[in-house]
């Protein structure tokens, strides 16, 4: 073979806010750390956060997502934690080994524990029309507009109204595009209020109990037909951008290739690798954490992450066992009040149900 | 795909046909292999025999099959890197044409016609007219979907447990999904075929070999007609003179398929490698299947590999497949151990054993397939 | 049409990069240098990216980063370029593949 | 407001200076009020969810709760100018530049104009980016009503009703391979156990983006159509790559 082989102790892949947070975790304990991601910037969706986060102190709540993540990136490399972009993990061997495509060519990697902390991916609802150029994910339209500068349209529609939908659709309306509006299928607002509030202080109409119908256009959209569930009303919204923000799944392909078990939890998002309360994902060495592991928000993936990565430096020796003990307990209680409350108790519930499956 | 062409052809002549599938349909070889219909790439004598008749029978069996089954006479080509692949190639050319196939040998230039951007170390290669391609999964689908609306009951999800045996003949299958009384069973098990063996106490010699394969993204017509090299005929038949050269090669029994499919992908294959029941691709593979194809065909390093898959193929000590009856045990039929040929010979397997089954005799010699010439 | 954002509320000024002319379909479009093909396209209210090979309907980028492969173009000649993953050059062709009356 | 500190109270302190109004209302996991207020009139306490407890007798209008606040739900109330109007400072982080001197519109919570109010200065929320406080003057009427200050409003004109009865069209599902939900909902129907079947035969998810695109959706179609709990449906079987590779870069080519 004619690849490259490297040994390290421990790989994270994906440089995102769970990816970040385990690295720093088990650097700091003395494991050699190696963190890989395909994208050219560190931060996972962070860097494409630009509202304040929710969340505690801990979590950098009160600053804006790419800050959060410049200072997480700050924290890995003072803790030694070698960060490698442009490297997007390829695959993941059930003999161990990572293939890694990365800016010099393909290698592979023998590491003694893996964190899979991949993040999520877009979902999507499919109706007529809805391959038109115009519509697109909430998440893409995000990247065009927070990170490329450039709006995905001047007058947008959002399907959606959970926390994606609310935050994109304020996100536009900040880089100055008109949100003609946010239709959501069910019959009430799934995301926060404050998020809510923000949008409708705007002026931005929600449609609640809506269903898309189809999209219209010739060569790209040109206007959304909606149908109202409940009236039977049927509706055009003349626009020419359609966002979508109908939720998200764990991409935890890699865990699914390494082998581990795939289980569904539609309060996580669908699929996911089964895992315990340390993170650990059923096999020797590997461990997941973050949207990876069930979709939530960033700040469990935080504390997510480091769980993982104090679960790795205490099988890999390097941390004591009292003291993982204890660290373990204390992001434990922090989780579990981040799935208190409304918003987090079906989460909670169905995360129990995977450590006690 | 051998269970589905031979339920095929016997209910065609009104046998009454139950398929039992552990899983569910292709979900063995027939669904993780290429398309290759391949007459220059058999052993001369009885193989090759089979495998004229068999290619013979997918222009009708396309025709008849309300799937389409992507069936394409596009010739194939088999490219020799050196002199000595060249002279093997040649004169192995020469008995194929001996034995009726239509065979070419062409020079370096001949071929640039038939492969444009082939790699300048090509020192030539032979053309078979005969060769022709199918999509495995859709011929599998067509045939037991033809075989369906002529009645035959498809249990997905059902595995064979047991078979029982009174007075030397087989009675019943026990399967998970309960009894099925029958005085005739066809072992079409591929790897699992051991297995079934050893519940009529018959040792049936069957191992998983694997075959990795890459798959590149869709594109523009950029192959007419399937491609191998001589390492892939060295590996497949065991001949000397066209093994691979270096250990890894060897190791890998890497040899070198190309394909295009309808849908504009491009197969590379593939190995021929022993691990047991894993049916994973690995690192050593992926890299071995990728640079030697460079080694053909230059400008494929440019495209983009989207998927890589494995398959366990059913290998027989010989290589070749295991088709008949045992003795001793009335009833019980074997059409197993086609290895990597379970496509190209489908459709002659299924309709010998319908002969077998119905007539007790076939209109082939299948005597040099029996299970008791390894002994 | 312009769809810049320019200056961003919280970020401040967006617009990096050298501007740059690039040829789509052989018109030439300025673009700034180092910026995704397919943002720049959109600055420019250019929404489809290719032609689907079966129905020949109009496709645009939908992911933005790199998964659904809708934003494939034929880049300097190579095919199936994605270009929300691919920096924009100077000088740089791009072709809308199965663009009909071609 | 209960635990947002009495109403009536903060009305009559905003008459002595500026006094912070918490518009907090919803149990999330949210605290960065409390650590930023130097006088402790905010308290979240242990929980993180639970609501601020704002005691505005210790409010000294400093505003710095006003700049950090990730919902944008505080603002300041200052009723000391002798014209008997009411002076708003809020968060601004709109595209349109603000200064001194300007005439905005003031908003309600629905986003509908109340009328013009004039800004009295600016101050840029922080060192870290481009957003600014906004300090406003509007008629008293206005104090409790105003939540945002804006130079351009949208106006967007309601959706046009469409008559006539919208017949269920077919669509694509799968994108790369142009599969519509028909064709696949004729293969389900054809009684594949899985969804790795259902690709094998319909070549949904078969395409370039190897069903990363669309996977989940397939997921919930295949289950409804073929009356199965999704983890029976099972997932695509992974292989590498998970991501496109140019083949010679796995043939050990650099660059």
């Amino acid at each position: 073979m004619n690849l490259p082989l490297e040994h390290t102790a421990l790989a994270v892949v994906g440089a995102g806010p769970a990816g970040l947070c385990a690295a720093v975790e088990a650097a700091r304990s003395g494991v050699p750390v190696v963190v890989l991601d395909e994208n050219e910037r560190a931060g996972g969706q962070l860097f494409k956060q630009v509202h304040r986060f929710f969340g505690s102190r801990r979590h950098g709540a009160g600053k804006r997502g790419y800050e959060i993540a410049d200072d997480l990136i700050a924290e890995c490399l003072r803790a030694g934690v070698d960060i490698r972009l442009g490297s997007s993990v390829i695959a993941f061997f059930p003999e161990g080994e990572l293939m890694v495509d990365g800016p010099g060519g393909v290698y592979l990697v023998r590491p003694q524990a893996v964190v899979i902390a991949t993040g999520a991916s877009e979902k999507t609802i499919a109706f007529p029309g809805w391959t038109l150029p115009g519509i697109m994910g909430a998440g893409a339209a995000q990247t065009l507009v927070n990170v490329h500068g450039v709006l995905p349209g001047k007058r947008v529609l959002i399907a959606g109204a959970g926390n994606v939908g609310l935050i994109v659709s304020y996100q536009l309306l900040q880089a100055g595009a008109d949100v003609v509006g946010i239709v959501e299928a069910s019959h009430g607002v799934s995301g926060y209020e404050v998020h809510l509030d923000r949008v409708r202080r705007e002026g931005v109409p929600i449609y609640p109990g809506h269903r898309i119908i189809s999209a219209r256009g010739r060569d790209g959209l040109e206007a959304v037909v909606v149908k109202d569930l409940r009236g039977g009303r049927t509706v055009l919204f003349e626009a020419d951008s359609l966002c979508m923000a109908v939720g998200m799944s764990p991409m935890a392909e890699l865990a699914a290739m390494r082998g581990c078990r795939m289980v569904f939890r539609e309060e996580l998002g669908g699929f996911l690798p089964w895992h315990d309360e340390k993170m650990r994902a059923g096999l020797q060495g590997v461990y997941v954490a973050g949207d990876a592991a069930g979709v939530e928000e960033a700040s469990v993936a935080m504390e997510e992450g480091r769980m993982s990565g104090i679960s790795a430096a205490e099988e890999m020796g390097s941390m004591k066992k009292r003291q993982a003990a204890a660290r373990r307990a204390a992001v434990s209680r922090r989780l579990a009040d981040l799935r208190r409350g409304p918003y987090g108790e079906a989460r909670m519930a169905a995360k129990c149900s995977l450590y006690c499956a | 795909m051998i269970g589905a062409a031979t339920a095929y052809y016997l209910c065609k002549e009104g046998a009454e046909v139950m398929i039992v599938e552990a899983e569910d349909l292709a979900s063995g070889a027939s669904g993780a292999c290429d398309g290759f219909i391949s007459l220059q790439t058999k052993q001369l004598g009885s193989h090759l025999d089979l495998a004229r008749e068999s290619a013979q029978l997918f222009p009708a069996i396309a025709e008849d099959l309300e799937v389409d089954i992507e069936y394409n006479r596009c010739g194939g080509l088999m490219l020799a890197r050196n002199a000595e692949q060249l002279k093997e190639i040649r004169a192995r050319a020469k008995k194929l044409k001996a034995a009726g196939l239509q065979v070419e040998v062409l020079t370096p230039s001949d071929l640039k016609e038939r492969l444009p951007d082939v790699s300048k170390d090509i020192k030539g290669a032979s053309y078979c007219e005969d060769d022709a391609q199918v999509n495995p999964y859709k011929l599998t689908l067509g045939m037991a979907q033809k075989a369906q609306e002529m009645g035959v009951t498809i249990l997905k999800g059902c595995k064979v447990e047991n078979i029982v045996v009174t007075n030397n003949r087989v009675r019943e299958v026990n399967t998970t999904a309960g009894s099925i009384h029958s005085r005739r069973v066809i072992c079409a098990a591929g790897t699992g075929s051991n297995q079934i063996g050893k519940m009529i106490i018959v040792d049936i010699p069957i191992m998983p070999q694997r075959g990795q394969i890459l798959v590149t993204e869709a594109r523009e017509r950029l192959l007419d007609a399937i491609v191998s090299g001589a390492e892939y005929l060295g590996t497949k038949a065991n001949i000397a003179g066209l093994m691979p050269a270096d250990e890894e090669a060897s190791k890998l029994g890497l040899g070198f398929t190309a394909e295009q499919t309808a849908s504009g992908n491009i197969l590379l294959g593939s190995t021929r490698e022993f691990a047991g029941f894993d049916d994973g691709t690995t690192p050593e593979a992926i890299n071995a299947i990728a640079k030697n194809a460079i080694g053909f065909l230059p400008w494929i390093k440019d495209l983009d590999v989207i998927r890589s898959f494995a398959g366990l193929r059913p290998y027989s000590p010989d290589g070749l497949p295991i088709l008949g009856t045992v003795k001793g045990v009335k009833g019980f039929f074997m059409a197993t151990g086609h290895a990597g040929d379970g496509i190209c010979l489908a459709a002659i397997t299924g309709r010998l054993i319908s002969e077998l089954v119905l007539d007790g005799e076939t209109s082939m010699d299948i005597e040099p397939f029996s299970l008791y010439r390894f002994k | 049409m312009d769809l810049r954002v320019g200056r961003h509320a919280v970020l401040g000024e967006m617009e990096g990069g050298k501007l740059v002319t690039i040829y789509v379909d052989g018109v030439p479009l300025k673009a700034r240098e180092g910026e995704p093909i397919a943002a720049a396209l959109y600055a420019h209210g250019i929404r489809t990216t290719r032609y689907s090979p079966r129905l020949g309907e109009p496709r645009g980028p939908f992911c933005m980063i790199g998964r659904c492969t809708e934003c494939a173009m034929t880049v300097d000649g190579e095919p199936n370029v994605r270009t929300c993953m691919t920096a924009v050059r100077d000088g740089m062709r791009v072709d809308t593949p199965g663009r009909p009356g071609e | 407001m209960g635990e947002s500190g009495d109403i009536d109270e903060i009305w009559r302190r905003a008459e002595g200076g500026a006094v912070a109004i918490l518009d907090c209302r919803e149990e999330i996991p949210c605290d960065p009020c409390e650590a930023v207020c130097a006088r402790g009139a905010i308290v979240v306490g242990k929980n993180v969810c639970d609501l601020p407890r704002y005691d505005p007798g210790l409010c000294n209008g400093c505003g710095r709760c006003v700049a950090i606040c990730p919902g944008m739900a505080i603002y300041l109330l200052d009723r000391s100018s002798r014209d008997g109007g009411a002076r708003l400072t809020l968060p601004y982080e709109m595209k349109e530049e603000i200064k001194a001197g300007d005439e905005v519109w003031a908003l309600d919570e629905d986003g509908s104009p109340l009328g013009k109010g004039k800004v009295v200065k600016t101050a840029k929320m922080n060192k870290r980016d481009h957003s600014l406080l906004v300090t406003v003057d509007v008629p008293e009427e206005w104090a409790l009503k105003v939540r945002g200050v804006r130079i351009r409003v949208m106006s967007i004109g309601e959706p046009l009703e469409v008559r006539g009865c919208q017949r269920e069209e077919d669509h694509l599902l799968c994108r790369c391979e142009e599969i519509s939900r028909s064709q696949a909902r004729e293969y389900a129907a054809m009684g594949f156990n899985s969804l790795r079947a259902l690709r094998r035969f319909s070549r949904v998810g078969l395409g370039y983006c190897q069903g990363r695109f669309c996977q989940a959706m397939l997921v919930d179609e295949f289950s409804t159509a073929a009356f199965r709990d999704r983890e029976g449906v099972g997932v695509f079987k992974v292989r590498p790559p998970v991501r496109p590779v140019k083949l010679g870069r796995l043939g050990g080519e650099n660059g």
